[in-house]
């Protein structure tokens, strides 16, 4: 079905609900509709199109129409199209129909929608606060307009004690609080699990404590040639995928494409940095399960990787290559035979790595038949990546909407039908090899030519918008960028494949052990943090204390005046 | 399941010992290795190229006088990118292969440059973008024309 | 002789046993520490290392979530109740403390340590600790009945309990039985000193060190450092009683062979601690189920046909 | 004045006891001390005449008191040794247990006293009645008297239905397991030539029976064994008991937890020792007894890990622990016609355990009992902490604790440590005692396990106590002392065996079927300091010293006490570490004085519930527990409905029972006393009958 297909059912099905519609090219259209069949557009593209929910993103677009704009993001993989379902919102009290009772998969989109721009889901199942702190003021939005970029608003001292509204614990359970600091999360998220005994019954998320407004950044005080250096630091792991998207999609919105070369070398790095973090996540999985050895030689495995990374862009990790347009470095003729040699030989090691794992009945016994995520559960909750490729799905964006150089070679779609902890453990393991075929079929083909594109436009017209998806070794990241005046995104919406997955945690790890509970976690996402309490020494007189919370979010409190007053 | 174990212990054993002893024994980096930055204030020509296109907005020019013209680069937020590397027209700025950066005292991390500018010869602009993206958007990141000197960044 | 005579001429021995057992543990903790490093391809820490770890909990803050004497008083009795097994232990000959307990005594010392850490985890009142000792009971339930069974498959041949005949009569001839609990002792030695796969009570990545979670300082050094000595303790039994051959007259010559065969099965211990990741607790229970069921058992029927 | 009419005035005293008590019951205040001192009293006057015998090492008797010449029957006070060890033991506890109720039940505002403390003296008089008497119609008759007075204690909570139902299936089971006994003892009397209700009849008779009709003597053997075995709580048999005794108030809990049942032992000690010729009747019902002891042991004690109530799990570890002794005597049974020495050896393993028992399982009950006073909860799952409150409670839980999981140096290790040896070594030709032990063995960590539940929720874990709160303290000194007093005496028996051993000794020797009773220095050696097992042959094939482990633990605690200060680490008191989250503190929701149990709702986050430990290993023997719903099968439900006892046997006799106490009380006030009479009436009528119809 082509979109101007769907369009045209669409308009069939609900009429003059059906506005407007903007379309950068035929794969990718936005429909307006009218807020009031907002739900039952985005059920009908879920449920009779095969649409898939990918993002909500709220746009506070007062200044230029008076109207808040609620953008819910819609893929249909097997036409390679996206879908935009808008409705603009009038701006006091704004309020839309949830969409969550019939996605499901929106759940933390739409309680993120209201955090920051303020628009009510009405109807949602649990319209608890997602992103902003407890004690955040009610009435203030940050990704509103009026909110200037580094304004604080005073944070009363009435919601100084306000915490998080946690689900109670049912009846003949204990509460096991894992988090914030807990040696295998990936940041500094809470989670609790109601447990009886080791069997846990139910769990509740809290997390973006770390939230650091990089959206907010973007579309009020950096320029479009600064984000992808910003949008690299969204993630330690897979930064360059996030520069890349960001970069594909701003030049899809200014109307301009980067060069073959330039596109080769972004696909390229991208399959590398899936080489390494797959390995890297090889070896946290096992380091999560006490099997230590395989940390220590999966990433012995992946160390090789990492210092051509060095040689090629100059980092490890954090390449810096992508600007809007192209990259900045080329991948010399030089380095391509040390390149084709360092990936053979991880081609080997990870052979023999998965020859030796699969035949081990022990790490078997441990991963099969936990964490299981049947196939209806993973297109509900809409996960992405191994995740939802480990629950037999074949997902994959680099084949349903291909960027960089993908359109020319496609890779092959790696999928297992266990549904398990063990599925996503094969089919990464799998994936590392297909990636390596990648790269030697890339290195053949890669053309010559510029790295960087000479056609960028003197001013770029606002409201341009693109939209694009990057397969990250985790799945699915996704950016949505609205083109402002100014030299800077009006709207540049980031959603990482982590924050899709974790909403299917609960599912997963419901009815598991405890014991289960780290590795089904990591099964589905490599980073974690560890930390320990914070300590302050007063070195002077030698004392020493122990902050609790109320003193740490004091501090916290006066280093933020601090930053703010310089 | 002996089999599959034997596999791994002759993964780990072919291996041999490979890790550094780190401290001792550092590693060293690609040639192209971008490391901390430094800057040559004899090249320096006081475009502020650098401080134009830096993300993390760590390099601050200030002018207190109508001759002199003062780089700081605070190099505790660098994100070590090097683009001021990369646009600097005359390789002021350089990517040094120093990677050790820790320290106790952030004043470690501050270079400051102080320049005595004479009025350019030829167009009175050194430094032009290299993409019409690159253009600084942040008002006060740079002085105005012709500020006095009461620019504190 | 008069028990209390017996117990001052003991006291030589005793001060070997818990110099060896006891203070040397952090020694073959580094070994293995070591040995593991290896097999991760990597330098590893000085063999030292366990000595100057606990070195440095000693002197760091002691944190007590809790004003209970009983979570003061359980490091102590952790590492009090192993140094008394220590003395209860053969190492090559007749334990220091054999005229006064017997193999029941020694079983039955042998909960004393883990007792102490699973009283010492519910004083603190972490639910994490809760799970840790429940786990650490769990294990306990399921180890303990292989390793009595094989114990006992020897006394069963000696027709005694006590140390002084089980080692006469074990060191006499091999047979089948007393291999069969050989096998069954060294395949529960691995949970009984809490090496992988069975370290399922500390397993720090998911219940960060379970009955260890509010422990820091010299409490954390004390337990640590019986747990080190379970090691030893338990390689020891398993070497004296199902491996004493060749059998040497001389104390010292006997103590330096013991000690080496030691060394072999701590590294055996060792290897398959480093290539094999951690059991769930069911599985784990499942596992010793069967041992069990098939070699424990078996080398009890072996015993009472009296091969 | 002999001995054993020292015990009958004792037995005297506590009849008047209830009488005096049954007068000023109304006065709350004095009628608990009155109690107490008719009880000390008494005790003062059984427990040297006890002494005596066993010390003399001879019976002692009165005269007839009351006879029936046409039944041949007559009451008599006949102490012989193994009498007194039970004397001994009913005259420690009764006051202890007595003492203890003064502050409990004074905390039960809403409830009467005449239901209480008369009915508690003269259930010791039936106790001491039960020992004493050498006849078997009155054994019956005091048997039944403390039976009904144990009932009426069960159901002393009137509001609690389910109390009610516990007591009735109790009054049920037991008093089917007497009508048992009643035959086996009709059956025996008309066998007797001439015939006679009289010990020494009854002894008499059986020989004639084991020679003449053996398979008669199999059925009153079995008839015997069913009766005491239901009152002990054998399991199955002992189905009634962990419903029944966490309903009594606490001090009639322990009492009954913590003696009554060994009564029970008593019966099968007189039939199988005193009364059965040591011979092939021996070694079958040896046998019997051993694995009726082993699967009580396995059962019991598997069941009591799933309890979530402190008092429940302790009944079941009542089941749990008759086992031991059972499997002891069992063994000591079977070893009789062959090896004596090691027979006795056995049967006073088990004898040891029991009196083991008396004291720690006494002094659990009390600090259940404790915690029920204080904190208004039995449940586990809604205590915590109750440490910081109780600190004196909290370390006799401790002690008691430690010594029924049978760690060394405490008294039950003691014991256990002499059954294993038995159990292990003793019967080579019979591999079947080597399983049983190595069960025993096994489940004695899971009875660790469980204790360490029981004080891993009550009193270790998070406190939630205000300081208010905090203030009130521990339980008065009535109730603290017997928990003391038991705990030294757990600490006593357990460092010195010897001091029990040497009475045990005695009390097995008076009714062993053997020609010569090996001495004791030939059974556990002849050091007081501990127990050196010769049995075997020449060389020592066991040997426990308990205080060279103890002297050596408390060195190796020192030592390492002296490294933990090596550093001078600083210490500081923290929160506890939640992962680095607030998490709400605790509401208070302790210290409910009021008898009626608050409902617990409020409950701590960041509490990990009792009922939440060893899950993985409960799953794993789900199959035995009863608590646990039946497994889905693809039987119909019909044949599963086989398994549910208490649906088609108990629940209809449950249901006949009210009918007839409600026609009974319709024609009478419902004073409990008038029920008590009916009853003993009842039994005298049958008895008559019955003996008429034979005689």
């Amino acid at each position: 079905m082509t979109s101007a297909e769907l369009i045209a059912k669409l308009k069939e099905r609900f009429g003059a609900s059906v506005r407007g519609v903007s379309e950068i090219n035929p794969n990718k259209v936005r429909v307006e509709v009218a807020p009031d069949s907002v739900a039952p557009v985005c059920e009908a593209l879920y449920r009779d199109y095969g649409a898939r929910f990918i993002i909500t993103a709220g746009i506070d677009s007062r200044p230029e129409r008076g109207c808040f704009d609620v953008d819910h993001v819609f893929s249909l993989d097997p036409d390679k199209t996206f879908v935009i379902v808008r409705a603009s919102v009038p701006p006091d009290a704004p309020s839309l129909d949830s969409i969550t009772p019939r996605v499901p998969a929106a759940y933390w989109a739409e309680r993120e929608l209201y955090d920051v721009v303020g628009v009510k889901a009405e109807g949602h199942p649990d319209p608890r606060r997602l992103i902003m702190p407890d004690d955040w003021p009610d009435d203030v939005f940050p990704l509103r307009k009026d909110v200037k970029h580094g304004d604080w608003p005073s944070l009363g001292e009435e919601n100084a004690d306000a915490s998080y509204p946690w689900k109670p614990a049912p009846e003949g359970t204990s509460t096991v609080v894992v988090g914030p600091f807990f040696p295998v999360l990936e940041e500094p998220a809470q989670l609790r699990l109601y447990v009886d005994g080791e069997r846990v019954i139910d769990c509740d998320y809290r997390g973006f404590y770390n939230h650091r407004g990089i959206e907010k950044m973007g579309d009020s005080a950096l320029t479009y040639n600064e984000i992808p250096f910003i949008a690299e630091r969204i993630c330690g792991i897979c930064g360059f995928i996030h520069s890349s998207c960001y970069c594909e999609t701003a030049e899809e919105a200014m109307g301009i494409r980067a060069p073959r070369r330039a596109r080769y070398i972004r696909s390229l790095m991208l399959e590398v940095e899936r080489i390494h973090s797959h390995l890297l996540w090889l070896g946290i999985a096992g380091h999560i399960i006490g099997f230590d050895t395989v940390l220590m030689q999966a990433w012995r495995v992946r160390e090789p990787i990492m210092w051509l990374c060095e040689k090629i862009t100059g980092n490890r990790k954090t390449y810096g290559m992508n600007l809007v347009g192209g990259v900045r470095r080329d991948i010399p003729q030089e380095i391509q035979p040390e390149l084709l040699e360092v990936v053979d030989r991880i081609e080997k090691e990870t052979a023999a790595i998965i020859d030796a794992v699969v035949g081990d009945t022990v790490l078997k016994a441990r991963l099969s038949g936990v964490g299981v995520l049947p196939e209806e559960k993973a297109r509900e909750l809409a996960v992405v990546g191994p995740t939802v490729r480990g629950s037999n799905l074949p997902l994959d964006a680099r084949v349903d909407h291909p960027y960089a150089a993908y359109d020319e070679i496609p890779p092959k779609v790696i999928t297992h039908p266990d549904c398990d902890n063990w599925a996503r453990v094969v089919v990464r393991l799998e994936e590392t090899i297909e990636s390596i075929r990648w790269i030697r079929e890339a290195l053949k083909q890669m053309p010559d030519g510029p790295i960087m594109a000479s056609d960028i436009p003197e001013e770029i017209p606002p409201e341009q918008w693109g939209v694009f998806v990057v397969e990250a070794p985790r799945g699915e990241a996704i950016h949505y960028v609205v083109t402002g005046g100014d030299n800077r995104p009006a709207r540049w919406r980031v959603r990482a494949p982590t924050y899709q997955n974790l909403q299917a945690l609960p599912y997963l790890i419901a009815q598991e052990t405890i014991a289960d509970v780290p590795i089904t976690l990591g099964s589905m996402d490599p980073c974690f943090s560890c930390t320990e309490r914070t300590e302050i020494v007063n070195v002077r007189s030698g004392e020493s204390k122990v902050l609790d919370q109320q003193e740490l979010l004091r501090l916290s409190r006066e280093a933020t005046e601090r930053m703010r007053g310089r | 399941m002996i089999i599959s174990k034997l596999k791994e212990a002759i993964i780990c054993f072919k291996a041999g010992r490979v890790t550094l002893p780190y401290p001792f024994k550092p590693h060293d980096p690609a040639e192209n290795f971008r490391g901390r930055v430094t800057v040559d204030a004899e090249k320096c020509i006081g475009c502020a190229g650098c401080a134009e296109v830096c993300p993390s907005r760590c390099i601050i020019v200030t002018d207190p006088s109508p001759d002199k013209r003062v780089i700081e680069f605070f190099l505790e937020r660098c994100t070590y990118c090097a683009r001021c590397a990369e646009v600097c027209p005359e390789d002021a700025v350089t990517a040094t292969q120093e990677f050790e950066t820790a320290t106790n005292d952030t004043q470690d991390m501050h270079i400051k440059v102080e320049l005595f500018m004479s009025t350019c010869r030829r167009c009175g602009r050194c430094y032009e973008p290299p993409t019409p993206l690159d253009r600084p958007m942040e008002t006060g990141m740079r002085p105005p024309a012709g500020g006095n000197g009461n620019g504190e960044g | 002789m008069n028990v209390i005579t017996q117990a001052l001429s003991a006291i030589p021995g005793a001060l070997i046993a818990v110099i060896v057992l006891v203070g040397l543990a952090p020694l073959a903790e580094g070994l293995l520490r070591k040995l593991k490093a290896i097999v991760h391809s990597r330098q590893g820490p000085p063999i030292l290392q366990p000595y100057l770890d606990l070195a440095k909990l000693l002197i760091k803050e002691d944190l007590a979530p809790c004003a209970n004497w009983i979570w003061r008083m359980a490091p102590a009795l952790c590492l009090g109740g192993t140094i008394v097994l220590a003395l209860f232990t053969p190492i090559g000959g007749k334990p220091p403390f054999a005229f006064s307990g017997d193999l029941l005594v020694f079983i039955y010392l042998a909960a004393i340590p883990p007792i102490a850490i699973i009283l010492g985890a519910f004083a603190s009142g972490n639910p994490y600790a809760y799970v840790g000792g429940s786990r650490e009971m769990m294990v306990m339930l399921s180890v303990e009945p292989v390793m009595s069974i094989a114990l006992l498959v020897a006394a069963i041949k000696a027709q005694s309990l006590t140390f002084a005949g089980i080692l006469e009569r074990s060191a006499a001839e091999p047979s089948i039985s007393m291999g069969v609990a050989g096998i069954a002792f060294l395949l529960a030695l691995q949970a009984q000193v809490g090496k992988l796969p069975f370290d399922i009570p500390e397993a720090e990545q998911e219940i960060m060190e379970g009955p260890f979670i509010e422990r820091s300082g010299p409490g954390l050094a004390l337990f640590k450092w019986a747990l080190h000595a379970r090691l030893m303790i338990f390689t020891a039994l398993l070497v004296s009683i199902f491996i004493p051959w060749p059998h040497v007259a001389n104390a010292g010559l006997s103590l330096l062979l013991t000690l080496a065969k030691m060394a072999v099965v701590l590294a055996l211990v060792g290897v398959v601690d480093v290539v094999n990741p951690r059991l769930r607790i069911d599985q784990s229970m499942a596992y010793y189920a069967r041992i069990v069921v098939f070699v424990a058992v078996g080398a009890l029927i072996f015993a009472i046909v009296g091969a | 004045m002999n001995a054993a009419q020292l015990v009958l005035a004792g037995w005297g005293l506590l009849i008047c006891g209830a009488a005096a008590c049954a007068v000023i019951s109304a006065r709350r205040h004095l009628v608990g001390p009155l109690a107490f001192l008719f009880a000390l009293g008494s005790s003062v006057l059984v427990a040297p005449a006890a002494l005596s015998v066993l010390l003399r090492d001879r019976a002692a008797e009165t005269g007839a008191l009351l006879s029936l010449p046409g039944v041949q029957a007559a009451l008599t006070f006949r102490v012989d040794q193994l009498s007194a060890l039970f004397l001994l033991i009913a005259a420690l506890i009764a006051p202890l247990a007595t003492l203890y109720s003064i502050p409990y039940m004074l905390r039960l505002r809403n409830q009467g006293l005449l239901r209480y403390y008369p009915l508690f003296l003269l259930f010791f008089a039936g106790l001491i009645g039960v020992v004493c008497t050498a006849d078997w119609l009155f054994f019956l008759i005091f048997w039944e008297f403390m039976t009904i007075c144990s009932y009426f204690l069960v159901i002393f909570n009137k509001e609690d239905r389910k109390a009610a139902r516990a007591g009735l299936k109790y009054v049920v089971m037991t008093h089917g397991a007497t009508a048992l006994m009643l035959i086996a003892v009709i059956v025996t009397w008309k066998t007797a030539q001439p015939h006679s209700f009289s010990f020494a009849a009854a002894k008499a008779a059986m020989a004639q029976l084991a020679a003449a009709r053996p398979a008669l003597l199999h059925l009153l053997l079995a008839l015997w064994f069913l009766g005491f075995a239901t009152k002990a709580g054998v399991l199955p048999l002992g189905d009634w008991l962990p419903d029944a005794y966490p309903a009594a108030p606490s001090g009639a809990s322990a009492v009954f937890g913590g003696m009554m049942s060994k009564f029970g032992i008593y019966g099968i000690l007189r039939i199988f020792l005193d009364m059965l010729p040591a011979s092939g009747f021996s070694t079958v019902w040896g046998i019997v007894i051993a694995v009726a002891g082993a699967s009580s042991i396995f059962l019991g004690t598997l069941s009591a890990l799933a309890q979530d109530d402190s008092k429940r799990l302790m009944s079941f570890h009542v089941i749990g622990q008759i086992g031991y002794m059972l499997l002891a005597i069992g063994t000591g049974i079977y070893l009789l016609p062959v090896n004596g020495l090691l027979a006795t050896l056995a049967i006073m393993a088990g004898l040891f355990h029991l009196v083991n028992n008396v004291c720690y399982k006494t002094l659990l009950f009390f600090t259940a009992g404790s915690l029920e006073y204080r904190a208004g909860e039995t449940n586990l799952n809604l205590l915590s902490g109750m440490w910081t409150v109780m600190p004196v409670t909290g370390a006799a839980a401790l002690i008691g604790s430690l010594s029924i999981a049978g760690v060394p140096p405490f008294n039950g290790f003691a014991s256990k440590w002499m059954i294993y040896h038995v159990t292990l070594l003793g019967v080579p030709g019979m591999p079947l005692f080597l399983l049983l032990g190595i069960l025993a063995l096994f489940v004695s960590l899971v009875t660790l396990a469980s204790f360490l539940k029981f004080l891993g929720g009550a009193f270790l874990g998070p406190t939630a106590l205000n300081e208010e709160q905090a203030r009130a303290g521990d339980t008065p000194f009535a109730m603290q002392f017997p928990q003391m007093f038991l705990a030294a005496l757990c600490i006593l028996f357990g460092l010195a065996p010897m001091t029990a051993l040497a009475g045990i000794h005695r009390a097995v020797g008076a009714v062993l079927p053997l020609a010569a009773v090996p001495s004791l220095s030939s059974l556990v050696g002849d050091s007081w300091a501990g127990l050196q097992l010769n049995a075997f042959g020449q060389q020592a094939t066991g040997v426990w010293y308990p205080a060279v482990v103890l002297g050596a633990l408390a060195v190796g605690m020192l030592i390492a006490y002296w490294v933990f200060r090596l550093g001078a680490a600083p210490r500081r008191a923290v929160d506890m570490w939640q992962c680095g989250a607030l998490v709400d503190g605790a509401l208070a929701r302790y210290l409910v004085v009021e008898p009626k149990h608050e409902p617990a709702t409020a409950q701590f986050e960041s509490r990990f519930q009792a009922h939440g430990l060893y899950s993985c290993f409960k799953v794993a023997f789900r199959s035995v527990y009863p608590s646990v719903p039946l497994p889905h099968t693809g039987y119909p439900t019909r044949f599963m409905k086989i398994f549910d006892v208490d649906a088609w046997l108990f629940g209809p006799i449950v249901r006949l029972g009210n009918r007839v106490t409600g026609a009974l009380s319709r024609t009478h006030s419902g004073v409990p006393q008038m029920y008590l009479i009916w009853q003993l009436a009842g039994l005298v009528v049958v008895v008559v009958l019955l003996a008429l119809w034979a005689g």
